[in-house]
């Protein structure tokens, strides 16, 4: 029992906040707009992760703090960002291949007719 | 009462007949022209004689004050809501009235230019008859003969400065007459410009004395001023009446403003002769004398006064020595005369001054006219070498001539002699080495004057024919609308003189003591305050006769002979090529001379900037180069900046260039921002990913911001 | 009609503006014939407030602003902003000046406008009614309106019909003054806020705020005060233009239409003066009578004379050195102003009307000669007298009464000022005189420049070839200088009733400078006890907040 | 909270409900209309809107028939009161004209699809949720619903590469930023255990008391806010602005400047909170606790924001992107008044510029976004500068029209323009913040520099491409009358105006106010 290592909403936090920041530094660094748009799914996940961690842990907090049974906010919301998560791929891929078809390449670099 | 009633009427007669030519000038005939223009100079003339005969009826009822007429207040309102603190503090109404005064000085003054203007106006019928734009000279001279009544007529030194900026655009546009000379319109710019200076020292003086007395009417201020009770040398009434007499050089032609007479003689003859020589000149010595009550009052100014008015006689005498130009040996005479007046009034001898004013106004426009005829004789050639052998030829001009010759040197007992001889001689009876001096130049000019008058007399009259034969052949009399003014002027030249018969000869000064109530107060009011006193006292010591009187008068008369003597020996049988004698004794003072001591010269190169030094240009062009470059390149650097900025750029990057040069309004600041808006756009370089970062380090910054806080 | 003569005045103009919008724009002669209607009725509706302004003179009436039309805050409540016009002497004179100038402005543009004739003529009747609403509106908020409002049609009269680099001109003209008024409106700001701390009244009423604008000084001292008198100053110096503010000037004039020059300097050029009169002296006097202030708006008039002539005497275009000379001029009115006495401020407003006719008929006689020729540079003429003689006439004659020459309108007026100046005692530690004399020499060189000019033009013989067959002015040309050459006799010879006009609103004026100036008890009161001050504001958060001093710097972090 | 919805809660859900309602509509009839029919979808959705404008009256009128201020709804997931209904107007209005501007625009593109009406309605809807959401799930639902929408849109040219692109940027960036906001979201969840605003305002005080949760609050703030100024394109995270717009249709364009940034208004204010005053006292939610934190943020956004949008556009020669710029400074002074409005306990008026800033910015802009839109035909595409060259020989209308908004842009009164920025700069003067006023009014007159351009252009240049007349549709006309009309109605009649933005704030109950409307 306690030797098992006790896993608290920080742990969760800390792997969210490390989750986001790949995500940043995917977005930031990755060539490929598929992977990119990747990298931005990995910021919702992580997102996804805080709610639900802190979620459970208002769930443990007294009622008169606004915690208690049905505090269930985070989970709500968590759902709702997975769906609008999906979403925008979706719609995100839809437009990625539009631009393919003029454009024939994937590259972020190469999206700059626009400039200035 | 009719005239006096109406003495508005003198001024506005001869302004109805400008309006009339301004208007119609240019569709009736030439008769038209001179029935109207004449016609109300006689007819302000006719008005003149009964206003100030009725006048001296008037005066003697009302013990002699000024008959003064008030039409309706021109500047500011009667209800006196413009009130500005005088310098005691005391509250004073800034007013100035459409309002005459006459008493025996405007008098005087109102005679003679009515009377020498009627005559000028009758001469010039003749004169200017085969002259273009008969109705514009006409129009003009009527104009004149307005400003100038009402610089006399004025009751109060604004009304009388309306009067002197307007006879200085009088003479502006007659001197222009002949606008098509370049030298003509020149000469009528620098009339009006130097006039303008001294109208500019006019108007502070004038703000002066309203500052100290409250009101700017004669009435009042005289009355203040002989009030008592400010102590003589009071500095601001010093520099009331110095900053006056700015204004007087500039009209009067003293030095350092007289340069614009001589030029002046661009104009028609018998402009120079009413404008330049008669009547507006005398501008100047009628306001100093008007104001005698001030400058008494500032023994410094009359000193200033005194002492210009000697160097100016003496100095423009010199240059008229060598003058070949018979007008601009006229017209340095007129400055030198002047400076004969200026010399009377600095000494306190106010009615000797304005007495000498009376004879000259006859002598120097016949002088003038009389040129004029010659003139007009030699067929418009104004040289004096190349004339000669006119007595016989234009007897009438030659004998009147003469006459106005023998009054202007001084030879009794013509009216010259009268006048010059009672300057001479209260400028001798003032007390100090000063004064002594000062009678010395004016001797040594009497005697200048007796010599180039006569030199011209005997160039223009006597010796060898030297005009070519063409001209030779024209040569006639003048018709008699010019006859008629010279001889009447002659004998006003002659018998002028004898107004004012000096008592030593046994004669009763009249013209003196027509003249008291305007001049002789002082006497009395001054007689116990020490030096001043005696400044006025002159003219009564002058009663009791003294040896020395005839001593002097002996002594100017001689001075007059030596000169005639000497232009006879050099002059009188003159062939071409005859030798100048100053020129025989020394070239170099010759050719100052000739050159009238550089004094155009010096001051186009120092004040108009008209000449440039090498490549710099000074005086007031000068100036106004220094400040629009100043204004191009400094104050709107902006736009400097602009064309700079643009033309590096342009060398940089043509891609720059073009951005630079695109859109509109390359201003300064335009440019430095549109410098600045480049970098903004770059910033926008169009990679997503590069969006993302800056947003990203726009996030971590924000952080920072307050890690460090 | 009485009771809404101003509103008539103001917007018969604008009524003609729109009327032009339906006309077809080929038809240029209706066009034209529409426009010079609305512009002689635009002046002819202005003419009956002459005699009833006059009667009111005569009868002695003595409330600060006549005919006065509309109640505070009734245009819009919110915020206190009310459509309120009215006119005291100052503003009846320059409205008339308006109504002239406008009419005879049109009356001048019928030939030398050719291309887009309907657009010429709307946006110049526009322009005519937002100048009329600057002298009128008795609300601050109005007169801003107005103000910004009547930089559009100059702008765009500037940049269409303008000359070869009507673009830069333009734009330099609209952004320079519109950067002055933005901060004016800031200060405007203060001043309704300032004004509701005190009484707490959100208005823009001016005679309201006549009331409390110059405790501002002792509310929150000089400083303060200075700061807020410069955002005003700014605005109103860029548009007179005083000295180192005058560059737009020469552009936009060079460039303007001719009728668009005459409006801009016979009228734009006063609404600088005017602000100074309106707002400036009685907000903040005791700023004004601060010896450091004082000097330099003293000294910057100074220069702005001497060199606005200098600059003119070397210009090589009529219509720059015209421009200049306007420069000049406007340094005498700006002297007057600040020399702060009866006469001066007289003479002052005088002397803008004269600059008005002088300058605008200036105007006018260049762009006669440039209709003809199309150049203005000077060494293009000479000897134009000779083929032009009564152009010629009254080109002297206006430049005459533009020097200065008494009998004519420009003596009166430059006059008073020196008069009214030279008289004062003490301006910013020099006596008065020192002040006038330094400004005399303007008035010869103002003879030099234009005789020289004169001279180059009209004097010798045409050695051009180009002017000989130049005409003589037609009747309608001569028509557009008769009123101006009345006018200019008139003021010259018999300005008597424009003073009496005058002496009212320019008495009341210094009065109260000098009044609120002369009591110091106020400073120390106010000093002593701001919480009375700001007591009234005391109920109101905002007011309370940001209307003391001491508590604005607080403000700024925000958190408390 | 007990379950169970009542009535008004579908009564106040019911515009958006409407709009959703009808987009689906759309696309059903599009499928059924022939090519040359497709302008019906145009009317489709017009009525759509007007349905929801009648619903959002309807219970306008409901809440004054109770005189309630306001309405809670799905358990205090939906705060409809006046400020809502306000900008529901707004979008509303926008997405009218917008549509309007469409018709002909889309006939030119040959991309008349109904998609394009049935996205718009959409993104309507999720503006309404942002407006009218008081909790964070809805707002960021609705969020995203609206940026989806707007991105497809964006993209909506599918020929042309720079639209592709734009869509391509605005949605990657987008979704990066709402990624940043949702995480910042979690986090501000994690600190107060609830997602409503109110409570998240309510506890945020004792938070920002303890010492350890600080920066975790302020880590929260900080990528909020990222995510609020990503949507009203604030630099530095403006950059996606220019580019989609200039890649985006035209009408689009307008459609975002003003609909979707007045939704990202919506969305920051209720944020970042304002606070009520119900008589005396003082009511507040959202991060208004935070106020002296976010406020220097604030400022340096602002001020960068106009500096660097004011310089950007100075040189632009693209018409698009120089309105782009152009709204983006607008947002710096926008930013002004929220400072002033939130840096003293209770200044309304700062708040009260921002709505009047967006209602007349609504229609000066959609007016210029229109003359733009109206100039494209087949030859021109009418988005460079040099394409307006001469426009009032070829168009006067259209050209005075520009003419007005570009000066109403510039705020010359007296135009709809000047107002915003009047009550920018009084609640700056009010609140004492000069400097920031100094700059704003020099900022707004070196705008109308490039503005000046646009006209210069039109009035003092000769027109390139011949003197052809444009024809212009009727829902075109009828567009810019209606921009043309409220613009100058607003700047000369401001009074209703200003009082609307007043009720938007329930200002009727506040004693400042109370003085201010005499």
């Amino acid at each position: 029992m306690d030797a098992m290592l006790h896993i608290s909403t920080l742990h969760y936090l800390v792997l969210g906040a490390a989750l986001f920041l790949l995500g940043v530094i995917g977005v930031l660094t990755r060539r490929n707009v598929v992977i990119v748009l990747m990298s931005i799914e990995l910021i919702l996940n992580a997102v996804n992760l805080n709610l639900v961690a802190l979620s459970r842990y208002w769930q443990g907090m007294p009622a008169r703090l606004g915690g208690g049974a049905q505090a269930l906010h985070g989970q709500v919301f968590a759902i709702f960002v997975i769906t609008d998560a999906a979403a925008e791929a979706a719609v995100g891929l839809g437009i990625l291949i539009a631009f393919f078809r003029n454009k024939e390449t994937v590259n972020v670099d190469e999206v700059n007719l626009l400039k200035w | 009462m009719l005239f006096l009633d109406h003495i508005y009427l003198i001024p506005l007669l001869p302004a109805f007949g400008a309006a009339m030519m301004f208007f119609f000038g240019r569709r009736v005939q030439k008769a038209t022209v001179s029935a109207v223009c004449v016609g109300v100079v006689v007819l302000a003339f006719i008005m003149a004689c009964g206003a100030v005969l009725q006048y001296t009826t008037w005066a003697d009822a009302n013990h002699h004050q000024p008959y003064q007429k008030i039409l309706y207040t021109w500047l500011g309102t009667e209800t006196g809501h413009f009130n500005f603190l005088t310098k005691d503090g005391s509250q004073a109404v800034f007013q100035a009235d459409a309002g005459f005064l006459l008493d025996p000085l405007s008098s005087i003054w109102l005679l003679f230019v009515t009377g020498v203007g009627m005559l000028i106006h009758i001469y010039s019928i003749g004169y200017m008859g085969h002259e273009g734009g008969y109705y514009r000279f006409f129009g003009y001279l009527n104009l004149f003969m307005f400003a100038m009544l009402t610089l006399v007529l004025a009751n109060n030194y604004v009304l009388m400065f309306v009067g002197w900026e307007g006879v200085g655009l009088c003479s502006y546009l007659l001197i222009g007459f002949y606008f098509h000379r370049k030298s003509a319109s020149d000469a009528a710019n620098k009339a009006f410009i130097v006039n303008r200076i001294g109208d500019a020292g006019f108007i502070l003086g004038m703000f002066f004395i309203a500052w100290y007395f409250g009101s700017l009417r004669y009435t009042n201020v005289i009355a203040a001023a002989r009030s008592g009770h400010f102590q003589i040398g009071d500095p601001i009434i010093t520099a009331a009446t110095l900053l006056l007499f700015v204004g007087a050089c500039g009209k009067s032609a003293q030095l350092p403003l007289y340069v614009w007479l001589p030029d002046a003689m661009e104009g028609p003859t018998p402009v120079s002769a009413l404008i330049h020589a008669a009547t507006m000149v005398t501008a100047g010595v009628y306001m100093v004398a008007r104001s005698n009550a001030l400058f008494l009052l500032a023994p410094t100014s009359m000193k200033t006064v005194a002492i210009v008015g000697a160097l100016t006689a003496i100095f423009a005498a010199s240059i008229g020595l060598v003058q070949n130009d018979i007008k601009r040996v006229l017209a340095y005479s007129t400055v030198s005369q002047l400076g004969y007046m200026f010399l009377a009034l600095g000494v306190g001898a106010f009615a000797a001054g304005v007495f000498h004013v009376f004879t000259h106004s006859f002598f120097k426009a016949l002088l003038f006219l009389g040129a004029g005829a010659v003139i007009h004789s030699m067929s418009g050639e104004q040289d004096m070498r190349n004339m000669g052998d006119l007595a016989h030829r234009i007897p009438i001009t030659y004998r009147t001539m003469l006459v106005a010759t023998l009054a202007i040197a001084g030879i009794p007992p013509f009216a010259g002699f009268f006048s010059k001889d009672e300057i001479l001689w209260q400028a001798w009876t003032r007390e100090g080495t000063a004064y002594h001096i000062l009678w010395f130049i004016g001797y040594a000019t009497a005697l200048m004057t007796a010599f180039y008058m006569f030199r011209l007399i005997y160039l223009t009259f006597f010796g060898k024919p030297r005009m070519s034969h063409e001209v030779e052949h024209h040569i006639h009399e003048c018709p008699h609308s010019m006859a008629v003014p010279l001889l009447i002027l002659a004998v006003c030249s002659l018998s002028a003189g004898w107004l004012s018969w000096p008592p030593s000869l046994g004669g009763s000064a009249r013209f003196e003591k027509f003249l008291d109530p305007v001049f002789a107060p002082e006497a009395q009011v001054l007689q116990e305050e020490g030096k001043a006193a005696q400044l006025a006292a002159g003219e009564r010591e002058a009663e009791h006769t003294s040896p020395s009187e005839y001593l002097l008068m002996f002594l100017s008369v001689a001075a007059a002979g030596v000169g005639w003597f000497m232009a006879r020996r050099s002059y009188e049988n003159a062939d071409k090529g005859f030798t100048e004698p100053i020129q025989a004794i020394s070239p170099p003072v010759y050719n100052t001379l000739l050159n009238k001591y550089y004094v155009d010269e010096a001051y186009d190169y120092a004040f108009t900037g008209r000449r440039k030094i090498g490549d710099v240009r000074l005086g007031v062009m000068g100036l106004g180069e220094a400040s629009s470059w100043f204004d191009a390149n400094v104050v709107d650097g902006a736009v400097n900046a602009a064309g700079w900025i643009t033309r590096l750029t342009a060398t940089i990057s043509k891609w720059w260039d073009t951005w630079i040069i695109d859109g509109v309004g390359v201003n300064g600041p335009a440019i430095l921002a549109r410098m600045l808006s480049y970098p903004a756009r770059l910033f926008e370089w169009g990679l997503v990913q590069w969006y993302a970062l800056v947003m990203t380090a726009g996030l971590v910054g924000f952080v920072f911001y307050y890690v460090y806080h | 009609m009485q009771a809404h003569i101003l509103s008539v005045i103001l917007f018969t103009p604008l009524v003609g503006a729109i009327l032009l919008l339906f006309v077809p724009k080929e038809n240029k002669d209706a066009i034209r014939w529409i426009g010079n209607i609305f512009g002689l009725a635009g002046f002819l509706v202005s003419l009956p407030l002459v005699p009833a302004f006059w009667a009111l003179v005569k009868s002695g009436d003595t409330t600060p602003f006549k005919f006065v039309e509309g109640t505070a805050n009734n245009w819009i409540p919110s915020i206190g902003a009310g459509y309120v016009l009215g006119i005291d002497g100052i503003s009846f004179l320059l409205v008339m000046l308006t109504t002239l100038l406008g009419w005879v402005s049109i009356l001048s543009s019928w030939t030398a406008i050719e291309n887009r004739v309907k657009e010429y003529y709307i946006w110049f009747l526009v322009l005519q009614t937002g100048m009329l609403g600057v002298f009128m509106a008795l609300d601050f908020f109005l007169f801003f309106v107005f103000w910004e409002a009547m930089l559009v049609p100059m702008y765009l009269l500037i940049g269409i019909w303008g000359g070869p680099r009507k673009l830069y001109a333009a734009i330099k003209f609209f952004l320079y003054t519109l950067a002055g008024s933005v901060l004016m409106l800031l200060g405007i700001l203060f001043l309704y806020f300032h004004h509701h701390g005190v009484t707490g009244v959100y208005t823009f009423s001016i005679p309201e705020l006549y009331k409390t604008a110059p405790q501002i000084y002792s509310d929150y001292g000089p400083y303060a005060a200075t700061l807020l008198f410069l955002s005003f100053f700014f605005a109103f110096a860029i548009k007179v233009p005083m000295f180192p503010f005058h560059t737009w000037l020469p552009d936009a004039h060079v460039e303007a239409p001719t009728a668009g020059s005459v409006i801009l300097a016979g009228v734009l050029l006063k609404m600088g003066t005017y602000g100074f009169i309106r707002f400036s002296l009685p907000f903040f006097p005791d700023v004004l009578m601060h010896t450091r202030v004082r000097f330099w708006v003293m000294t910057l008039s100074v220069i702005a004379i001497i060199y606005g002539a200098l600059v003119s005497l070397m210009q090589k275009d009529m219509k720059k050195l015209v421009a200049y000379s306007s420069v000049s001029h406007l340094g005498f009115c700006t002297l007057g102003i600040f020399a702060l006495s009866p006469l001066g401020l007289g003479g002052s407003v005088l002397q803008q009307i004269n600059h008005g006719i002088s300058t605008g008929a200036l105007f006018l006689i260049v762009g006669i000669l440039y209709e003809r020729r199309h150049t203005r540079e000077i060494a293009e003429y000479g000897g134009i007298s000779n083929v032009m003689p009564v152009y010629a006439t009254i080109t002297m004659i206006m430049f005459l009464s533009s020097m200065g020459l008494p009998l004519l309108n420009g003596f009166v007026g430059e006059f008073s000022i020196l008069q009214g100046t030279f008289m004062e005692k003490e301006i910013a530690g020099h006596p008065g005189w020192f002040w006038a004399a330094w400004a005399v020499p303007g008035v010869v060189l103002a003879a030099a420049y234009l005789l020289w000019l004169y001279q180059r033009v009209f004097f010798g013989t045409v050695t051009n070839p180009k002017n000989e067959k130049l005409h003589d002015l037609t009747p309608r040309e001569v028509a557009t200088f008769v009123p101006l050459i009345i006018m200019a006799f008139w003021i010259g010879l018999y300005p008597k009733p424009f003073f009496q006009i005058l002496e009212q609103p320019v008495n009341n004026l210094v009065a109260t400078v000098h009044h609120e100036t002369a009591k110091p008890d106020v400073t120390v009161n106010a000093a002593a006890q701001p919480a009375e001050l700001v007591a009234p504001a005391a109920v109101v958060p905002i007011a309370n907040s940001s209307m003391s001093a001491k508590s604005a710097p607080m403000l700024k972090k925000g958190n408390h | 909270m007990g379950p169970g919805f009542t009535s008004v809660d579908y009564m106040m859900a019911l515009p958006v409900t409407l709009l959703a309602l009808f987009a689906l509509g759309v696309l059903l009839i599009d499928l059924m209309l022939p090519d040359e029919m497709k302008w019906f979808n145009a009317i489709t959705a017009f009525i759509g809107v007007l349905f929801s404008a009648y619903a959002a009256v309807r219970f306008d009128l409901f809440l004054r028939s109770r005189d309630w201020p306001y309405a809670f709804g799905f358990m205090y997931t939906m705060l409809v009161d006046h400020f809502a209904l306000y900008f529901f107007y707004l979008f509303l209005a926008g997405t009218a004209i917008a549509i309007l501007m469409s018709v002909s625009y889309l006939e030119t593109e040959h991309e008349n699809h109904g998609e394009y009406y049935a996205l718009m309605l959409l993104s309507v809807a999720g503006m309404m949720c942002m407006a009218a959401g008081f909790d964070v799930v809805l707002i960021f639902i609705g969020l995203e619903l609206m940026a989806i929408s707007t991105y497809v849109l964006v993209g909506f040219l599918r020929r042309d590469r720079r639209s592709n692109e734009a869509a391509l940027k605005y949605l990657l960036l987008g979704a990066f930023s709402s990624g940043i906001f949702a995480y910042g979201l979690s986090l501000l969840y994690g600190l107060t255990g609830s997602t409503n605003l109110y409570q998240i305002g309510g506890h945020l005080p004792q938070i920002l008391q303890s010492g350890p949760y600080k920066p975790v609050a302020i880590i929260a703030l900080v990528t909020t806010l990222t995510g609020l100024l990503f949507k009203i394109a604030a630099i530095p995270f403006h950059q996606w602005a220019p580019d989609a717009y200039e890649g985006a249709p035209t009408s689009i364009t307008g459609f975002m400047s003003v609909a979707v940034k007045a939704a990202g208004w919506a969305m920051l204010l209720r944020i970042l909170g304002f606070s009520y005053n119900f008589n005396g006292h003082i009511l507040f939610w959202g991060l208004l606790p935070m106020r002296s934190i976010y406020i220097p943020l604030l400022v340096f956004v602002a001020v960068a924001t106009m500096t660097g949008a004011n310089f950007a556009a100075l040189t632009q020669t693209n018409t698009k992107r120089l309105l782009a710029y152009s709204s983006i400074a607008h947002v710096g002074y926008m930013l002004l008044g929220l400072i002033a409005g939130t840096a003293t306990d209770f200044n309304p008026d700062g708040i009260k510029g921002i709505l009047i800033y967006l209602l007349v910015y609504t229609f000066m802009n959609l007016g210029a976004f229109g003359v733009i839109t109206s100039l494209r035909h087949r030859n021109i595409v009418g988005d460079e500068l040099d394409d307006l060259n001469g426009l009032y020989s070829r168009a006067p209308v259209e050209a005075v029209l520009m003419l007005v908004f570009m000066l109403s842009l510039a705020g010359i009164p007296p135009l709809a323009g000047f107002w915003g920025k009047y009550f920018i700069f009084l609640s700056l003067i009010e609140s004492g913040h000069y400097v920031l006023a100094a700059l704003g009014v020099l900022y707004s007159v070196f705008g109308l520099y490039y503005y000046l351009k646009i006209a210069n252009a039109m009035f003092m240049r000769q027109p390139e491409k011949g003197e052809e007349h444009l024809p212009v549709s009727y829902a075109m006309r009828a567009a810019l009358a209606v921009t043309g009309f409220a613009t100058l109605f607003i700047g000369i009649m401001p009074n209703r105006f200003i009082e609307l933005a007043g009720w938007a704030l329930n200002l009727a109950q506040n004693p400042s106010m109370a003085k201010l409307v005499q």
